[in-house]
C-alpha cells in the first residue's frame, strides 16, 4: 500500500486530495512555489518542499523538480490533481521510470486520448459516437469543401493540435467556407506549429454531459452516472450538476455502457471522465476524454458516495474495485458552483489579492471545498478558482433553493468574486426549469450582468455604515482626536445635558 | 466649516449624529432621520436593527482616500465621505494636474505586459496604453482622454498592486 | 402556509431553523436578550426583537415576552427549537390562543409524555415496552420495599417529578433499600416539592438509543430510524451515530414500530423523538419521549436525506406528510460530536469567552452547524455547545476517521473546547469496534483526560512561536524598539557583517 | 543584563535569535540550534517548515504578562518569556506579598454566586472560599494555603472576568 504521496498541484485541490490522505493513513508531500510559501496546502501537509519560483513554468510545470522532490521525500507516489502535469504522458513515464506510483492511467491512454484525431478513431472503433465529421487531417482545401457539403452546415473548422478556441472556425453557409478555412489553417500554424484540421457538425444547442469512471487495472470497469457541465463562461464550466435535468434512464444507461466502452478501448486505469456533447434530440457524441480528476467530481461523490480521490489511490496501489456498477446508485441531487476571483461585471476580469474576511455557509447539505484564508493574499499567477461549493437536495429544486441560500451566506471581503454571478444564475427561470444549453450565459447576458435590484433603503445604510467606519479610522488616526461631525454631536449633547439641568 | 457629506454615484447627502445612547444611534441624512441599533460585531461587519429588520452589513476601506466599499446582500456600493480633508486634497490633486482621469491605473494586482507608450506621445481616448496580466488572462487599459503621456511609473515585468497609479497623462 | 416564524430560541439552533426557513421562502423573526445582540442568531434574521436581560428567565422563559414579539411582528408561527420553552405544555396553549401556529405537538402530547408516571402507564398501554417497575407513585414505604424485592436488585428509585439526576438512588442489595429510599424522598421533596418516587430495575450496561419519528395531524406517522446516543457525560450526549453498531435489521424494525407506536397513542404531532434503553441481551425498554426536535436531528438528515425543520414546518402548516415509511432509508453512517466550550480535563468546567480565531473543518461528508465567530464572546449564561460537527461515511469506519481528520482541523482559539477529548473517543479502540454503553466515559477515564502525549519535537517549536510572538507584541508595545535579544541577534549580525567585509 | 529564557512547566531554556533571512530564521535554544523556515500566517498563526515537516501553530497572548498559550495539533502549552522586565515585576509581587499563590482566581468568566469569607477570616488549605456560576454550572474556588483574608475584591451576583483577581490572601 502507498504510504506517502507527493501532490504535484497547488491550493484547492491539493487540500482536497490531502484530506482523503490523512482518512487513509497516507503522509503527504506539498510542493510550493514563491509565490505559494502561505498557501493552505503547504500548511495543510505533512511535509513541503519549496520547487521554484513563482510562475507555473518554473515551478508546478517543471518535472524534474517534481520528481527530485518526491525522491528526497522519500514519496512512493504522485498525485497530479487536475491541470498542470495531470494530462502530460510524458511527466507520467517519468514518474514511472523513477519507480514511483504515478495515481493516474497509463501514458499510452493519455497520448490516445490526448490527440483529438486518435481519440475520434479509437471511439468509432469503440462504437462510440463522435460528432459527424472527418476523422483525418486535412491538407487539402477542396476535399476540406467536399466533406463540409457531405456533413450540410452549420459545421466546425478546428485545428487537430488545438484548444482555447484558437484555430476555431464556425461557417453557416458554402461562401464562408474557404475563407474560413485558410483563417483556421494559419492562426493553428501560428499557434500550434501544425496547420492541419478537421471537420465536425455544428451543433447548434449542446449540452456537455460527462460520464465520471472508474477503471482498475484488473479489467473492472464501472461508471459514476453523469454531470451536466452546460453553463460556462468562456468555454469554462462555473456551475454543474447531477443528474442532469434533460437525462432519461434509458439514455442514462446507454451512454454509461458507452463511457464503459470508451475507457475499455484504451485500457483506462484509474478516475476519468468521457464528456459528450447532447443535442436537443437527445443524440449524444463524444467529445474528449479527460484522463485525470474533474474540478466538478464532488457532485458526484455527492449523490454516490463514492470517495474519487480514495478510489484513485486504492486503483493505483492495484486494489481491484470495491464496487460493482450495481452498488452505484444516484440518491438525490447536487450542485456545484465554482466561486472565482474574478468580475464577472468586467469581462470576467481575474481579481487576485488580499483576502480580509471570509465567512463560508454551513448547514445540512452544503459543502466547501475551498484553499483560501483571512489574511491570505491569492497569487497573481495561477487559476483564479479559490472554491467550489456544493450543495445536495433530495430533489433539484432543494438543491438550487439550498445552493442560493448557501451563496447568500458566503461572504469573501478583499477581492470581486462571482458569487453574485451565481446567485442570478440560480435564480434564472431557465436555469430553475432545468432548460438551458451551452449558450446559457450568452443568452441571459442581460439579466446575469446587470447587478441586482437595490434592496429598498440600503443605499441609505451603506451611508451610514461606511460614516461610522470612518469615524473609526479617525478616532484610530487621530489618537482619539474626535473628527468634525463627531465634536459637533458632542458639543450638541453637552448643550441639550446643560439645558436640562 | 463645512459639514461631512456622504457620497454615492452622483448622490451626495450631509451627515450629522444626533446622538449616540450603547448601541442606539440617532442619525440624520439629508432630510431623513434614522433611529438605529447599531453594533460592529467583526471587523468590517456592522449589525444594525431598523425598525425590527435585522442587516448585517460589510464595509472596508478602500485604497482610495475616504472611500469606503460596502456591501449588504447584493448590493454593492463605493461610498465616499466628503470632508474638509478630503476637499482640500482633491483640490490640491486638481492644481496639480494630478485628478483622476489624468491617471491610469489597473483595478486588480498583476504584471505589466506591454507599455505601448512612450513619455511624451500624444494618445487618443480608447487607445490602448499599457496590458497587464493576471492569472493567465491579459487586460487591456486605455486612455480615457486625448492627450499627451506625461509620465511612465512602470515597466514591462513589474509586478504592480491594484489602483496604482500606471501612467500619468498631462 | 406559514410566512413568518419567530425562533424563540437562541444561537445555534435558531440559526440551523433559520436556515430551513430561508430555502423555504418563510421570514424569520429571533429575539434576543442584552447579551445576546451580537449573537448570530440575531445577525442571520430578517428582523429581530429585544425581549429583556441576560438570564434566561428573564428573557427566553418568558412566555409572554415571546408571544408579544411574535404578534408585534405579525408572525403567524413560533419555533421553540430545543431547550427553553420547548417542552412546556402552558407556553404550547398560550401560543395557540393568540391564534399563532406553535411547530411542535399538542400541549396534551407535551403533558402526557412530560410526566414519567403517565407516559409509562401509556406507554404500557400501548404495548411498548418500559422498564419493569412500578407504575404508579408510591408513599408506603413498605409497599417500595416490596416491589423492589419483586423487581430484583440492582434497582434504581426515581423522583416522579424529577429530573437532572435529583431524587435519584440506585439500590444493589436489600440492606441499603430503606436509606435510600428516605434520602431519595426527602431530596425530591426538597427539589421539587413532591416527594413521590418510582422504582426500576437498573440496567447496568444499557445502550441509550431513540428513534426518530415524523407525524402528520392526518393521522400518518413514520420513524427515521435510530440513533445511538450512548456517549455521555453527566448525563448529556457527546457522540450520537446512526445507524447503532448493535442493532441488528429485526430490532431495528421491531423498535421502529414500537415508537411509531408510542407517537399514535399520544395523537403526536410533529417530529419527536422515543429514547429506550437496549441491554446488552438486546431487550429494549422506553425510558422517555422527547416531544421536540433533538441536537442530534443532523445525523437522521444525513443519512435519509430528509430535513427535519422542513418537515416540522409542513406539517404545522397542515400538510400531509411527503414520505410513506418505504421512502426513508438509512444510506451509510453519520456521526455527531457535539463541540462544548469547556474544559474536559477540569471536571468539564464551562469556558465562555471571546473566539478569538475559529477554522471549520471543510471538505467531502463534514457538515458544522454552529453559530460562533471570530470576535464573537460566548455568553455566561447559556449551554456551553458552540457547535455541532456531523461526518458521513459509506461505512462506519469512513465516518470515524473522517470524525477524527475534521475535528483535527477544527481550530478554535480563546476559549477551551471539548475538540480534542472527542478526538480521544474517536480513537479509543472500543468506540471503535462499537463496544459501547453509557458508561464509557467513566469506564475508559484514564485513557480519556489524559491529555494526548507529546508530538516529538513540538515543545521546541511551542517554544520558539512563544518567543517569536513576544518579539512581535514588544516591537509593537514599544513602538519599534526591539528587545533585548533581538537586540543582540543584531549586534551579532552587524558585527559579522563587518568581520566579512 | 541577564539573556531571555523561556519556560515551558519545568524547563527551562535560553534562547537567541542567530539570523534572520526572510522566512529563514537561525535561533538557539538551549543547546539545540534549530534552522527554520517561519512565517507568520494569520493573526495568531504560524507556519513552520523544519527538516521539510509542515507545522502550523497556534499562539495567543494570555491575561498574565509574558505568558503565551501555544498549541499543534493534539499539543498545548504554556510557555513563558522570562525577560529582564519580568524578572522585575516578579520581584516587585513577591516583595509586596502578591506572589500568585495569594491570589484566588477564576480560570473562567463567570457570575459569583456565593463568597464564603470576609476579610480577616482565617482559611486552611482547601477551605471552599468562592462559588462561581457558568453557563448554568456552578464551581468552587479553594484556598490553596493557610492563612487570612486580606482582601475580597469581588461581591455576590458580580460578573467577572477570566483570571481577574477575586481574593487575596495575606
Amino acid at each position: 500500500m502507498i504510504s506517502k504521496i507527493l501532490i504535484a498541484n497547488r491550493g484547492e485541490i491539493a487540500v482536497r486530495i490531502m484530506r482523503s490522505c490523512k482518512e487513509m493513513g497516507i503522509e503527504t508531500v506539498a510542493v510550493f512555489s514563491d509565490a505559494d510559501r502561505k498557501s493552505l496546502h503547504v500548511r495543510y501537509a505533512d511535509e513541503a518542499i519549496h520547487i521554484g519560483s513563482s510562475p507555473s513554468t518554473e515551478s508546478y510545470l517543471v518535472k524534474e523538480k517534481i520528481i527530485n522532490a518526491a525522491n528526497s521525500t522519500g514519496s512512493d507516489a504522485i498525485h497530479p490533481g487536475y491541470g498542470f502535469l495531470s494530462e502530460n504522458a510524458e511527466f507520467a513515464d517519468l514518474v514511472r521510470k523513477e519507480g514511483i506510483i504515478f495515481i493516474g492511467p497509463s501514458s499510452d491512454s493519455i497520448r490516445m486520448m490526448g490527440d483529438k484525431i486518435s481519440a475520434r478513431r479509437i471511439m468509432t472503433k469503440a462504437d462510440v459516437p463522435v460528432v459527424p465529421g472527418t476523422r483525418k487531417k486535412i491538407d487539402d482545401d477542396i476535399k476540406a469543401l467536399k466533406v463540409i457539403k457531405r456533413i450540410g452546415y452549420p459545421v466546425m473548422i478546428k485545428a487537430s493540435a488545438g484548444g482555447g478556441g484558437k484555430g476555431m472556425r464556425l461557417v453557416y453557409k458554402e461562401s464562408e467556407s474557404l475563407d474560413a478555412l485558410k483563417s483556421a489553417r494559419s492562426e493553428a500554424i501560428d499557434a500550434f506549429g501544425d496547420d492541419s484540421v478537421y471537420i465536425e457538425k455544428y451543433l447548434s444547442k449542446p449540452h456537455h454531459i460527462e460520464f465520471q469512471i472508474l477503471a482498475d487495472r484488473h479489467g473492472n470497469v464501472i461508471h459514476l452516472y453523469e454531470r451536466e457541465c452546460s453553463i460556462q463562461r468562456r468555454h469554462q464550466k462555473i456551475v454543474e450538476e447531477t443528474p442532469s435535468p434533460i437525462m432519461t434512464p434509458e439514455l442514462r444507461q446507454e451512454m454509461g455502457e458507452k463511457a464503459i466502452a470508451a475507457a475499455r478501448s484504451v485500457n483506462y486505469e484509474g478516475a476519468g471522465t468521457i464528456e459528450f456533447l447532447v443535442d436537443e434530440n437527445l443524440n449524444y457524441y463524444f467529445l474528449e476524454m479527460n484522463t485525470r480528476l474533474q474540478v466538478e467530481h464532488p457532485i458526484t461523490e455527492r449523490v454516490t458516495g463514492v470517495d474519487l480521490v480514495k478510489e484513485q489511490i486504492r486503483i493505483a496501489s492495484g486494489e481491484k474495485l470495491a464496487y460493482e456498477q450495481a452498488d452505484i446508485f444516484q440518491d438525490g441531487h447536487a450542485i456545484e458552483c465554482r466561486i472565482y476571483a474574478e468580475d464577472p461585471e468586467n469581462n470576467f476580469m481575474p481579481s487576485p489579492g488580499l483576502i480580509r474576511k471570509i465567512t463560508e455557509p454551513m448547514g445540512f447539505g452544503v459543502r466547501t471545498d475551498g484553499y483560501v484564508y483571512e489574511g491570505y493574499e491569492i497569487p497573481i499567477y495561477y487559476d483564479p478558482m479559490i472554491s467550489k461549493l456544493i450543495t445536495w437536495g433530495r430533489t433539484r429544486d432543494e438543491a438550487i433553493i439550498r445552493m442560493l441560500r448557501s451563496l447568500e451566506e458566503y461572504y469573501i471581503m478583499g477581492i470581486r468574486t462571482s458569487i453574485d454571478f451565481l446567485k442570478r444564475i440560480m435564480e434564472n427561470p431557465e436555469f430553475i426549469n432545468g432548460q438551458y444549453d451551452t449558450h446559457f450565459i450568452d443568452t441571459h447576458k442581460e439579466k446575469l450582468f446587470c447587478p441586482s435590484e437595490d434592496i429598498a433603503g440600503t443605499e441609505d445604510l451603506a451611508m451610514i455604515v461606511a460614516f461610522m467606519e470612518y469615524l473609526e479610522d479617525a478616532k484610530i488616526k487621530k489618537n482619539g482626536l474626535p473628527p468634525q461631525s463627531f465634536s459637533n454631536w458632542k458639543m450638541r449633547n453637552r448643550k441639550r445635558n446643560i439645558s436640562r439641568q | 466649516m463645512s459639514a461631512i457629506e456622504i457620497k454615492i454615484g452622483n448622490r451626495t447627502e450631509p451627515v450629522e449624529i444626533i446622538e449616540i445612547k450603547g448601541n442606539k444611534i440617532r442619525i440624520s441624512l439629508g432630510i431623513k432621520e434614522f433611529c438605529l441599533d447599531l453594533v460592529k460585531v467583526e471587523d468590517n461587519i456592522y449589525s444594525i436593527l431598523l425598525e425590527g429588520k435585522s442587516y448585517d452589513i460589510e464595509v472596508a476601506a478602500t485604497k482610495k482616500k475616504n472611500v469606503y466599499s460596502v456591501r449588504y446582500i447584493n448590493n454593492a456600493y463605493n461610498v465616499e465621505i466628503v470632508d474638509a480633508e478630503l476637499r482640500y486634497y482633491q483640490n490640491r490633486l486638481k492644481s496639480a494636474g494630478l485628478s483622476e482621469e489624468n491617471i491610469i491605473s489597473c483595478p486588480m494586482p498583476g504584471k505589466v505586459v506591454r507599455v505601448m507608450v512612450n513619455e511624451g506621445d500624444s494618445v487618443d481616448t480608447g487607445d490602448v496604453v499599457i496590458v497587464v496580466s493576471a492569472m493567465k488572462m491579459e487586460s487591456e487599459y486605455k486612455s480615457g482622454k486625448t492627450g499627451k503621456i506625461k509620465e511612465v511609473l512602470v515597466g514591462e515585468g513589474d509586478i504592480i498592486d491594484a489602483n496604482m497609479p500606471l501612467i500619468v497623462l498631462e
